[in-house]
């Protein structure tokens, strides 16, 4: 056996893990369907961090049985919890999932940045105001506030 | 006993980050749906490894059919059901290679 | 507690299983191959489940097992149906 | 770059969960409200499955809550994806396997999910998985045959009777002069099936609405297929 590897160790691990890969698929994905299998896989570290905090030594599980003497049970106020957390997790995914539909329907694409740009103009248009500042990153200097002089110049650059 | 538990709860982490990480960085996104119910599958394992049974059971039951019937459906629907599909192909990290994405 | 033989055997031929199944949803060059890979994946969490309810010495188990069976049946077919695509 | 930071964040936020981790002492003795409801529980409400008897005996809100946000997803989802009439059925019928095999397991998926809803007190299991079996049950068929559908109005229908029952059973406590959702009636022999009072006749309530809400949203999820 590895020395110092605990049972313990390796449950926190995997759902440390869990939730920082899922969270990360978040951030860094470019598709948003990976998004939505992100936020399943968060969910899932997630639920197996509750239940792990109700775990107990030597404990069997919290359902009555026929025996001469009742052994330890694991807590179960977390595992109902769980019990809630999955299916309305379920729930959020199915909605995520129809959004989903819905953007692909309209933007025709599913990759993030297109969709968020189209979207952009989508809002600036129907607000009626000009979108000439840009919605990337910064990059380089920009002037914080650009000035009404410099809008003109700098859209012409863009453009 | 806990000897047994540390094994089983180590061959399924590996089981379970891995496929995480394959779900996220693979290119097909079909072979991502078998991934994502590869992590609740062994999720429901050690559930029930951690004595609880019902949520095992909750996660065997979402997890295992309806999670993978939702998206599945969903990709069959966002037409992104190809098994070579050329141009929806997306990758974790290729959202700064803009070039990439737009070939 | 002690394991006997055969549940040592069993235990050793699930997790070899299970990571040469891993190797081929990771390695996988089709899509088809890891979706079979983790079919088998589903398959073997069920004998996984059952063997873990001989091990807990608990009958509560199997109905996990009996569900897993079930689903994970439903859910490779939408897969499985996924695949064929809109024909 | 923004990989970069991205990774930085996941990172940290890594770093923040384990030392939160570390501070949970892991595998010691349940919380004070375990340990009450767990010395409580097989008098109180007379369920051998105390997690039931935490889901539905002492937090009945917290389902209550739950079933309204999963109905409230459910509807969304339909009203987002919306236009039911359109076309659906271009897809090639299922193989012989498939359409055999989803008619032969058909009764057994019913059977389990029966099983599972009414064993809900005695042994792992409930509504929840129950329902999820059901919508399996009844899903199957149309992913043989795309051109078949559920209907919904029979659909919303169960669902419609399985909510309100479950509101009644709880008011029924509630005229009883007992806290809302309280299990009432006979509690009989710890582990008969018939025992553990209103529960199971709430966990059918629950199975049956879950059941109804998830089939009605995976048939809005299979149709309008061809639209693309």
């Amino acid at each position: 056996m590895i020395p110092g590897v605990t049972l313990e160790l390796i449950l926190y691990v995997t759902a440390l893990g869990l939730v920082i890969i899922g969270l990360a698929g978040v951030v860094l994905s470019s598709h948003l369907f990976r998004m939505v299998l992100a936020l399943v896989i968060a969910e899932a570290g997630a639920n197996l961090m509750l239940v792990l905090s109700g775990y107990r030594w030597d404990a069997v599980a919290p359902i009555l049985m026929q025996r001469a003497e009742q052994p330890a049970m694991v807590d179960p106020v977390p595992q109902a919890m769980v019990l809630t957390a999955i299916v309305i997790g379920v729930g959020i995914q199915a909605l995520a999932v129809s959004i989903l539909i819905r953007i692909r329907q309209r933007y025709g694409n599913l990759k993030r940045r297109e969709v968020a740009e189209k979207m952009d103009a989508e809002i600036a248009a129907s607000a009626g105001i000009r979108r000439d500042i840009s919605q990337d990153a910064p990059l380089g200097e920009r002037p914080l506030s650009p000035l009404p002089a410099h809008t003109a110049e700098s859209r012409g650059g863009d453009a | 006993m806990s000897e047994v538990e540390l094994w089983i709860a180590l061959i399924l982490g590996i089981m379970m980050l891995s496929s995480a990480v394959l779900a996220l960085v693979v290119k097909n996104h079909l072979a991502a749906v078998a991934a994502a119910s590869v992590v609740s599958l062994g999720l429901a394992l050690l559930f029930a490894l951690m004595r609880a049974p019902d949520v095992a059971m909750t996660e065997a039951a979402v997890g295992a059919g309806l999670s993978s019937l939702i998206l599945a459906l969903a990709l069959r629907r966002l037409g992104l059901w190809q098994i070579d599909s050329g141009s929806e192909n997306s990758n974790l990290l290729s959202a700064s290679s803009k070039g990439k994405d737009d070939a | 507690m002690t394991l006997t033989l055969l549940e040592i055997v069993a235990l050793g031929l699930l997790g070899a299983a299970v990571l040469l199944s891993l190797l081929r949803l990771i390695l996988g060059p089709t899509t088809p191959d890891r979706v079979v890979a983790a079919d088998t994946l589903a398959v073997i969490t069920t004998s996984g489940l059952v063997i873990l309810a001989a091990l807990l010495g608990s009958p509560l188990y199997l109905d996990v097992a009996l569900i897993y069976g079930t689903l994970a049946f439903v859910g490779v077919v939408a897969i499985a149906r996924t695949i064929e695509g809109n024909g | 770059m923004r990989n970069l930071t991205g990774l930085l964040f996941a990172g940290g936020l890594g770093f923040m969960l384990l030392a939160i981790a570390s501070g949970i002492d892991f595998g010691t003795p349940p919380m004070r409200i375990g340990e009450a409801i767990q010395s409580a529980s097989p008098q109180e409400v007379g369920a051998a499955n105390i997690v039931t008897s935490v889901v539905l005996g002492y937090r009945g809100i917290d389902t209550l809550g739950e079933l309204a946000i999963l109905f409230a997803a459910a509807s969304a989802a339909g009203l987002v994806l919306g236009r039911r009439h359109t076309t659906t059925g271009t897809q090639r019928k299922g193989g012989f396997v498939l359409f055999h095999g989803g008619a032969l397991i058909f009764p057994f998926l019913l059977t389990i999910g029966f099983y599972i809803i009414f064993h809900g007190h005695l042994t792992p299991g409930g509504g929840f998985q129950g329902g999820v079996i059901l919508a399996a049950a009844f899903f199957l068929p149309l992913l043989a045959r795309p051109g078949a559908r559920l209907h919904h109005s029979i659909l919303s229908v169960i669902e419609a009777f399985a909510g309100a029952s479950f509101i009644l059973i709880g008011l029924a406590a509630l005229a009883e002069g007992q806290a809302f959702l309280q299990p009432m009636l006979n509690q009989d022999t710890l582990g008969s099936l018939i025992s553990a009072g209103t529960l199971p006749l709430l966990y059918i309530a629950v199975g049956l609405k879950v059941g109804a809400e998830l089939a009605s949203l995976l048939s809005n999820l299979a149709q309008t297929e061809s639209e693309q």
